[in-house]
Formats: C-alpha cells, structure tokens, sequence
C-alpha cells in the first residue's frame, strides 16, 4: 500500500465546491461547532488541510474531526505519524509550499516536544525571510483541565504562546465563539495558536452564523459596575457562575472575556477597569510568570491612578496538574474567586 | 541487520506454569479493570488484552533485585510480573496519583509515563550510570551490569527522544533493552501508516544495535529472546532492541471506540489467536497442567483480584497537601506560602 | 573503538579527592570562575558528572568546562551526540541512578528541543514520584544577547523556566556570585537552571572563597533612595551603569540584583520598593509575559499603597532577538532605562 | 539496506569544467569570507573548505526552475550554485539580517538555518505539498514532482527531528532528498562518538528510504548519486538519503580552534586529497583546462570575490523599523505601538 496516495473521498469533490454559506441560528456544542468551522474552512479554500495524530477515520480523540475525512479525502484530512515535532514541522513545510495547514496536537501537554519547531521555526520564519515565507497555520489543540485526564493532559500553555513573538495566541469560551474564532483565525496569514477548553467540548450553545460580532480583541461577557473578572476559556463560565453568586451579595460584577491572549487587548482591560476600578484576573495555569502578571501588570500601568486595590490573581497553585481526583483544590472554583473578590473590595491602603 | 540470535531451549514446565499464573492474574485484572471503570470505580483505564506474554515473559529475563524496568501506561502486566502492588499501581487511573503510588525506588520500576517516549532517555541515562559505577569500581570484562528494560509502541518509534535514546545507547553501549510491543496500533493508527520501512527492530540495526524480532504472543519466546537481549546488554555488549508482534485486543482506552477505525472481523484476523488459550492448550497438551489446575489458578486470580478491588475502593483522595509537597525536595517560601493560603481557603469552605 | 570505556584522565585519581579547599581572595573572569565551580563540584562529589555537547576535549564553546576533562577523565566529563534532548533525558536517567549531573546546553536557543524533558520529566519526577526520584540536575547554558551572535544564540529564557513548578532558576551577575551560586546549586537535591550571561564571561572581578555572603534570595547591587532598578544576569551592570548616569542628575538609585527568578524574592523587593516607592524592571527578554510582568505584580502586590508610580518596564521588544547590527537597538541600553526612569519620576495619577 | 543504484556514465567535460570553475568562486570566496572575518569586515564566519564537490555538485543535480533547497549555516557553495546573489548570502555572516537577506521564495532556497536539524521537516512538508498538488492536477504516473533537497550534518544525524523527517517521508512517500555531508566532525566530536553504527545512510534502511553513500569529494560521483536520488524521488517512488563522505578541513567556525581536538597530523591524514586538486589535476591530465584555463578560472574568481566584498562593506545595518515590521504579516496593535515608542526614544538620543 502506498501511503502517499489518498484514498478517495467519499463524497468526492465535496472539499473544492464552497457549500452554500451556513445562515442563521442553530444550538451546537463547542466541539461541533469546531468541527463546523474546520469543515467549512476545509470547504472555501482548497489548499487549508488537517493534519494530527488521529483526525483522520476516528476522527480526534474528541470527535472534532469527525466526518471531516470522509468529507474531503485523506489527502486534506490525514493521520500523521505519532511525534508532534514532526506534525509542527511538517506544517512549516507545507505552509512554504503555498498551503494553510491547520495542524492538531493531541492534548496541550504534548506540545512540549515540539516547541522547538512552533518557537524556533514557525513563529519566525516570516520575520527570518522578510515575509517572503510566512506562515499562515491554525494550531489547534484540546486545553486546560477540568475533566480529570491523565497527567498531562490537562495544561494550560497561554502563558508560553503569548510570549513568543510571531505568534497569536486566541481561546474561545462559546460555542458561538469556537466557530468564528476559528473561521477567523484559518484566514489569518499569520502563525495562530487556538485553544479549545477541552471542558466545555460537551457544552451548547447557540451559535448565530449570520452575526459573527467583532472577533479581535476581547469579549465583555457579563457587564458589571463594581469589579471586573478577566478570564479566558473555561474560566469564563465558571466567573460567570462567580459573578451571580456575587450578584446575590449585592455585587455587580463584570467578565471580560479575553478571548486573545496574543495579542492582548489592553484598551478593554483599560475600559473595563477604568469603570470598576478593581480586577481580579483569574486562570488555569500556575500563578508564578503565568499570563495572569501581563494582565495584571497591563491593567496596573493603565489603571494605576483609578485602581482602588492591586489587581488579584486567582489562579493555579505552582505546583504541576494534579491528578483528578485533586484537579478541583487546583484549579479556581468558585469559592476561591469570590475570595479573590473579597480580597480587592476590603484591601485598605496599607 | 544486527540480528541476536537468542537460544530456543525450552523453559521448564514449571516455569511455564508460573508464567502462566501470573499471565491469568494479568488477563483477569485487566478484564475487570475495564469494568471497574464502567461501574464508576476507575475515571479510566488503558486495557493490554493480548499483551499478557509480551509483559510478563520479557519481565521474567529480568532480574529485579537490580534491573529497573521503565513502564508505558500500557505495562500492567509487567508491573504485576515485577512485583508492583496493584492497589498502588491502579492509584494512577484511580487518578489518586499520577505515575501511581508505589515506590518507583524501592520497586525498581519507573513510575507510569504518559508521554509517548518519554522514558527511553532514561533507561539510557540509568543505564549509563551503571556502566559508570561498575568502571568506578574498576570491575571485570566481561562485565555483569544491571540493565535498564524500557517499554515502547509501534507508535512510540515515530518519537524523535527514541531515535535520540537509541544513538545515545549505541555510542555509550549502555546496559539498555528497548522492548518495543508492536501491538499493530497506535490508537487508530495502524503500524503500516506510523512505521516507515515496517520495523522497529530494522530502525536498530542503523544504530548498530543488536536486534530482534520475536512473536509476542509467544511467552517462552519472548522469555528467551528477552534473556539474549538482557545477556548481551549485562555484559557490557551494548543495548539491543526487541521488537514483540503482537496485537490490542482492546480498545485503546477505555474512552475508545475501535469501531470507528477497524471492524470486528479485522480484529479476529489481525488478532490471530488469543495468546492465553495458547498457552492453556499447550500445558494441557503436555500434561503440564490439568483442567482442574486451570480452574485453581483462574479463582486465585479472582480472589487476587478481589483483593486488588477492594484497595482501589478503599483509596480515597490524597490530602491537597501533598500537591505542594512534593514539587520539591527543598520547599521555597513562595509554594510554601501559597499552600498556607490554600489551606486557609479549604478550611473556611 | 569502544565508546563507552573511558579516557583515563591525565591526572588520574584527582576526581576522587578533595583537593585542599580554595581560600582567600583572587581575580578570576565569570566563565574561569564557572569552571573553578565546576571544578570544585567534581572535585567535591565523585557522583557529580558534565555532560553535553564539546564540553570535553574541547573545553566547551566558551572554554567553561575547560581542563575538566583531562583533570576528572572522560568518565566524569563527557561529549554527548548533538541532541538536546538527549541530554536531558538522559541527565534524568542518570540522577535516577544516583549522580548529579551538570548538563550543559551550548546555546539558549537550542534548549528549545530539550523543553519536553526539562517540563514534563525532569521538573515532575520528584512529584510524580512522591519524592522517590529526585532530579538534582543543574542545567547551565549562556545565556541572553550582547555578543552579536548567529540567530537564536542569544536568548532570555527565564520567563519559561521561572513558570514552571518543579524548576528552580538562578543567574549570576558576577565572577563572585558565579563561583559561589553554582557551587549552591550544585549541592541542591532540586533541579536548577544556571543561566550564564555569556556577555559578562569575560568580564573580570573579585572572587572571595572564604565569604560566599547570603546565596539564597535577591542581592543589593547598588543602594539608593528614590528609585529601584530590578534586573538579573547581564542587565545588573547595565543597571548600575544608568544608576551611575543618573546620579550625576542626583537621583540616588537603587539596584537590585534578582539573581534567583524561581523562586523570586518578593520581600527583597517589597523591602527596597518600599523604601524607594518607584520601580522599574529591566531585562532582555520580550515585555509581553516576560518576567517582567511577574516581578512587577509582585510589587505592586507588596507596595501598591506606597507606589509612586506604576512599575516601568523596560525589556526586549515584542519580537525575535535580532541580528547583531540590530542588537543595541533592541537590547535595553543605558538611554532607555534613563527613560524609564523619567517615566517613572514623571508619572502623574491621571 | 535499501541501496539506490547510480550510472557512473562520465559527465561530459564542459561540465565538469563548469563545476570546476563554480567550485573556484566557493574556494577562493570561502577563504576570503575567512580573511574578511579577521580585517573585521564579517564578525563570525562558517567555513566550508573541503565541501566544495559536495555542495556545488549537490545542487547540479537540482532544477532550481521548480526544486527547492533547505541549507544549514554552511551551504555557502550550495547556495552560490543556486544561483543565491553572494552579498545577500552574507548578510547573515555580517549581522545584517538573520537568516540572510535573499528572498528565499525567489531562489527557492529557505534562508540559513542555525537550529541544527531545524530544516529537514520542512523539507519533508514542502515536498508532501507537491505531491498535493500533483493529486489534485490528477498527474499520472510515474510523477515528475519538484523535489526538496535537505542539507544536514553527520551531527544533525542525531537530532530527532531528523528521524522524525525521515519517518514522516517514509511514511508519507515524499519527493525528499536528505543530503548528507558526513564531514568527520561536529564542531569538536568525531563521527565515530556521534554517529552510532556510524553511517548515516544506514539509518535510511530503517525507514525504508533508499540511500546512497558516496565519495562527497569527488563531484562527479556527488552529481552522478544525486541525479538518482533526485530522479527516484521525483518519478514518486518516496525520498532518498545520500551521504556525502568529505571532510571539514577548517575550523568549525571563525571562532573556533580545532587545535584543542584535533592534530595537524590528524587532519592531513583524515583531510586526504583536496577536493579542489583532484578536480584540477584530473581535468588538466585530461586535457580539458589547460594551465592558463585554470588561471582565468581563478582570475575570474578573484574578481567576483572582489565584487561580492564590495556588496558586503557597502552593506549597512538595517533600519530598526523593520525588527517590528516583519514579526508578523499582520501587525498587532501593542507592536506598532512599541514601534513608535521605539522611534520615538531612538530620535532623541
Ligand atoms: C507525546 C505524546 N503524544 C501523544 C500522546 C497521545 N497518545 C497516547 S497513547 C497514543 C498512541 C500510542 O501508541 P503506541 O506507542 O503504539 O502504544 P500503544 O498505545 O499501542 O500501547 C497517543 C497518540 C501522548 N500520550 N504523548
Ligand atoms: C539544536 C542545536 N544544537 C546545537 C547547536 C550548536 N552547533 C552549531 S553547529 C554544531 C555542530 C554541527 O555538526 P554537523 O551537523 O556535523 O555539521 P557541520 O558543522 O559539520 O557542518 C553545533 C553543535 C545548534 N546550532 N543547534
Ligand atoms: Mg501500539
Ligand atoms: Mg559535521
């Protein structure tokens, strides 16, 4: 069997006709709605592909490539080898030759071998050819804890994305979001790295194709007068939830939903923050250098005369992802947010 | 190719039969390991149905009062066939504890890796140390190293840190087996997409490693070509790479659904016979054992796994404490800090 | 020939004895002082080993590994195949077997390949393994700019080690602090990340054996009264440098040396910050999630009510270390910290 | 071991006289780029003395029309046969721009890489999209693919993502050529402590890669084997590795000392003929140069080195603007305000 060749498509030729644009409303979950996005990213334009370990006839370990396979052929959707190096790699490769690959690693924590090619290679090579070879590839991967994987299965790997130069770093906390966020970042020319809270894969939502609303920048999720909460991912949910149970002590509590940790939106920080003058930014990833000081310290260079207390971090510990059964003294609950709120509304001057 | 040519002299039935035992323990704990999880005791569980001789025969040419053993997630049965408590090596899909909660140090086995190819460097680094030690101690040629036996897929090779650990090894010539289970996937992915050329053990003769291809289905097989491969390496000789076909009769997980990737009847071909009915029928055959020795050792594995059964139950969570405690061996203010914190927080709720 | 057999080393025997400790006084450059503490440390524990790539006959890149391996022999000082993460991952082989080795990465970019080992194994053991497999490995490689270097060999990867649990990270900014900080991390039973700034090995200056002072924690560089410098590695005497220039306008700055970046001195800093009441962190680094951002949260945690000013960053900018004829434009030099210091004496709450 | 099989059909001499004449330009512009370091014009460079039959008959085996090529830090001579304006090439060398200043797309040729074995994916990448591209033209067989030549080091023979690359070809039957220049020596560390087994070529038979060992010294014989490596993996038979047999008769760079590891008796005896020398003298003897031919030859060269050192000292720093300009495609709000925060400290120092 020759691997190179492809194995027809089953619905041939589906994957060069644009099908007719999704219009309106319809209830999805997260990991559907991704798959909707990469199917009609697949769909508009013939040189985006799939590649990852497992996308193919499974179809992901989280089903978001269901179908896609079967949909447009195995030489647009394929399996690649087990080493993510070469996944990363390969997609440099494939970008140089005119193409938008939209590579998945398998779970966050094994990005890790093949950093040297996203931070060495990828994020650089548009700077190192003077444009000549950028770099237009989507990263996909599943993110964060909450679902008590195995040992690492369950990182959050923001803070190291939003540092490296040449690359874009983006999480969406809807299913509404997940779709046009990815359908967004699959036509940047630019390196994007998209993170998918692996814990609301399951949850729906509505998601309104006709209106995509602004997809740079961040997200006003909840408005409030007194105190904003800044998250990303599956943090926003669970501030949301913090905020109501805020709400029944009096608190109007505000969640911006970063949405791009690359670039970092600092005029909503600054506009949200100028209005409640308290923060409390709250993630995932252990607190020490973790994206949590950017935000916090972003927040304090544009808010510092109108602040009422230091921005808040609830975050997790510096300790590595615990296994599951520990995963929930880890990660930020809710009593642990409204803690962190407490915090900054009794913080006197000193 | 560098092949080892290793000895066909039979095992003593008795031997067998211990193999056998201990090959019932592991088949009936994995079968009920899978239904532990569907009855909410285990969050998940990595079943290795068919891979009971691979694990436990290439376990048997080790000498675990000072070989160390370099595990998968994958390597129950070579946990058991080592001598790992299972209650503590359930902990780590019980998701008490990551790795599992039996002494890496005291047990000689490496806790469980969930990087794919995470540990090969290792076998070559502890290997090396025992090369060093034994040219410190200004032993002998031929030497009589203790050797490191690590654990690989068919989907591990495609990893760049075994290629890297399997240089290493042949420039050192460190005391290292690599035990490759060509189990024909890699989750959905078959061998012939994942292995380029069709062999891992043809990857070692570009290393001018010695190797060999067994069938790992086989225990005295894989007993044998184990023991050449530990021989070789204990002698100072270099590693060597075995490379067991065999095959996963399971999912890949317990969150896994083979359906979707090969049929039912490709698993009865591919699958060939189950290697536990060979060995059964083998020892019937030639009288090494009865049908009734069969029957006491199928119940000793149920009572063995009742008993494991009743340890996973009885774990409860780790105190969160313990989360901070063991990043370090040396504490720093900061962690120690926010560990006061956390318990400030915890006791209020 | 036998790979594996050592080279009997010239003066046979003198690894395994403790050669007459090192007393009083005397000049060394940092990358001498490297290799006396290198030295020293095999001297000191024949399980101690140096490995990496041309750290043998060769004496490594920079000469730090100089002499060492005809002094403890080929055993004991070893070149390794080109791979990084070969390296590490056997580092960790070879601390689960009793040493301590000392691995060398040539240069910071090419720690990339090495990330995996380094985060998911050598950071965790000693947690996954409830304390069973200890790592005490110390990882050195020159670090950050300043020499005009090929692409990627002038790095700051402190940002990355510092956030991850598990590590511990140290830089020395002096041929003292060289000597004495390696030598203390040597002995630790934790992994330690040394980083080197390769633009000071040349750098000569006092070495006092018999007084290696407090090794732990943060180290005042300078003392003054209206500003703090923080900075580590190479930016120390940057610092000291804009503190000279600005005292000629009678600003009495402070400077503090960092030296450990995991775990940080928050009370260092909170000490001298509350005497000086205005802040500006320095380094090579890109700002956004650079360390930076953590070290001045951390302030402003500690001291928001005595803050004059926001803390001021002045780092590397949001893009790749560039070629050498563009370092001194990216690199923070002594004009743009002086204007951030303006900014910092200057700032009005709005 | 998958050996490919090569013509020995002789090149006609015009080409070799071409090749001799590109190889002088290498020689004389190599040794000066050295001379150039030391008068302060370059602050580092990376010699490449030795390798000039490998590089430039390497790349006679292309069609730079439609092939692309993925050069290390020391392809100076690759790059030149490429047809890659020398002054852009050094541009690297002189700390101008990262990677050099040539527009890889235009010359098909990925700007210098110092990552070791940073390249041989993208090669691999690249050449799977011609393959793609093929497909979706519907090409017949045999195919006639551009095909991606990767340059790597007995040295990068030990990274793992040279396996990887050499795997996914393998697996994915990519138009590839992994060319090696086994040149005895990585920086200090001699083949036989890098390479294990001690071919690199060997491990192509690991993946099922046809590979070709050749005398890296003699041109022809480095066209004659590329051509067929070139040739395989452009009909769409899959990749091929050769490796070049040479040696690094510098140092490894300009800063470098090889005195520390290596004797002049060593390298006279491991250097062996000057590539260059047996070039000449085999076509003077055949009557193809004459003595004056030669003088022309490295008259010519001496004139283009001189035109190339004009390029390079005309060669000012770029401006600073363009450290923000080219991160990314689509510049992202806080970079252009870092930019002008830039500018604007910039204009009043
Ligand atoms: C570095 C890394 N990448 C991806 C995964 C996800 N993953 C877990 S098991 C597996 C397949 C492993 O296949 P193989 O090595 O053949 O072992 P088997 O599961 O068959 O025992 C994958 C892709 C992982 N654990 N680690
Ligand atoms: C990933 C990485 N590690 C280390 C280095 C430092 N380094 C530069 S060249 C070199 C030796 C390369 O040897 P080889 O591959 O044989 O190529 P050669 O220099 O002989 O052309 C080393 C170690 C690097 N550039 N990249
Ligand atoms: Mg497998
Ligand atoms: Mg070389």
């Amino acid at each position: 069997m020759s691997n190179a060749v492809a194995t027809p498509p089953v619905d041939a030729g589906a994957g060069r006709t644009v099908p007719a644009e999704r219009t309106g409303r319809t209830t999805l979950s997260m990991n559907q709605a991704i798959n909707a996005a990469l199917h009609d990213a697949l769909a508009e334009n013939p040189r985006t592909l799939v590649l990852g370990e497992d996308v193919g006839r499974l179809g992901g370990v989280f089903r978001v490539t269901d179908g896609l396979q079967a949909k447009f052929g195995a030489d647009r959707v394929f399996d690649t080898p087990l080493a993510e190096s070469g996944i990363l790699g390969m997609s440099a490769g494939l970008a140089m030759a005119g193409y938008h690959p939209i590579p998945e690693v398998q779970f966050d924590g094994f990005t890790y071998p093949a950093i040297n090619q996203l931070v060495t290679q990828i994020a650089r090579m548009n700077f190192r050819t003077r444009g000549a070879l950028p770099m237009p590839i989507t990263l996909r991967m599943p993110s964060f804890g909450g679902i008590q994987s195995p040992e690492l299965h369950s990182e959050s790997l923001e803070w190291l994305f939003a540092h490296v130069a040449g690359l874009k770093v983006v999480s969406p906390s809807s299913p509404h979001q997940a779709y046009h966020l990815l359908r967004h970042a699959a036509q940047r020319p630019d390196p994007v790295v998209y993170m998918e809270p692996k814990s609301r894969y399951w949850q729906k939502g509505r998601v309104d194709f006709d209106e995509p609303g602004n997809l740079e920048g961040a997200h006003v999720a909840r408005a409030g007068r007194h105190l904003t909460l800044v998250a990303w991912g599956a943090m926003v949910s669970r501030c949301l939830q913090a905020a109501e149970a805020a709400a029944e002590d009096g608190l109007d509590v505000e969640v911006l939903d970063l949405r791009w940790l690359s670039p970092i939106d600092a005029d909503a920080l600054a506009a949200s923050i100028s209005k409640t003058r308290r923060a409390v930014v709250v993630h995932e990833a252990p607190k020490t250098a973790g994206l949590g000081a950017e935000v916090s310290q972003l927040i304090t260079e544009r808010c510092f005369g109108t602040l009422k207390a230091p921005v808040e971090r609830v975050t997790g510990f510096d300790v590595p992802f615990p296994s599951g059964s520990l995963e929930n003294e880890y990660i930020p609950n809710i009593d642990r947010i409204l803690y962190g709120i407490q915090r900054v509304l009794e913080y006197r001057r000193g | 190719m560098n092949t080892l040519s290793y000895g066909r002299a039979a095992l003593p039935d008795a031997e067998l039969v211990r193999l056998f035992s201990q090959m019932t323990q592991v088949r009936h704990l994995d079968t009920s390991a899978i239904a532990w999880q569907r009855q909410g005791i285990l969050p998940g569980y990595a079943p290795m149905r068919g891979q009971e001789a691979a694990q436990v025969g290439s376990v048997a040419a080790l000498d675990m009062s000072r070989d160390f053993v370099f595990p998968t997630y994958r390597e129950m049965g070579a946990a058991l066939a080592a001598g790992v408590d299972m209650g503590e090596y359930m902990a780590t899909h019980k998701a008490t504890w990551n790795g599992g909660m039996y002494d890496a140090r005291e047990t000689r086995v490496t806790p469980i890796q969930t990087v794919i190819g995470g540990s090969a460097l290792h076998a070559v680094g502890w290997a090396h140390g025992q090369r060093l030690d034994a040219a410190a101690a200004g032993a002998d040629e031929p030497l009589d190293l203790p050797v490191a036996l690590v654990y690989l897929g068919d989907g591990a090779s495609s990893q760049g840190d075994i290629h890297e650990a399997m240089n290493f090894a042949g420039v050192f010539e460190t005391p290292t087996v690599f035990f490759v289970q060509n189990n024909g996937w890699a989750i959905s992915v078959p061998t012939e997409r994942q292995v380029a050329g069709g062999s891992v053990a043809a990857r070692g003769a570009g290393y001018g490693i010695a190797s060999i291809h067994v069938d790992g289905n086989d225990v005295e097989a894989v007993v044998q070509a184990t023991r050449a491969a530990v021989a070789h390496a204990r002698s100072g000789a270099g590693p060597a790479v075995v490379e067991a076909m065999t095959y996963r009769r399971g999912p890949h997980s317990t969150s896994d659904d083979p359906g979707r990737y090969r049929s039912l009847a490709e698993e009865r071909r591919d699958g060939g016979v189950d290697p536990m009915d060979a060995l059964r029928d083998r020892l019937l055959e030639a009288g090494a054992l009865t049908a009734e020795d069969v029957a006491a050792i199928q119940s000793e594995a149920e009572a063995f796994e009742e008993r494991v059964r009743a340890d996973v139950q009885a774990q409860g969570p780790r105190p969160g404490a313990e989360m901070f405690e063991y990043v370090y061996q040396e504490m720093p203010a900061p962690l120690r800090e926010q560990a006061a914190a956390w318990r400030e927080e915890s006791d209020h709720v």
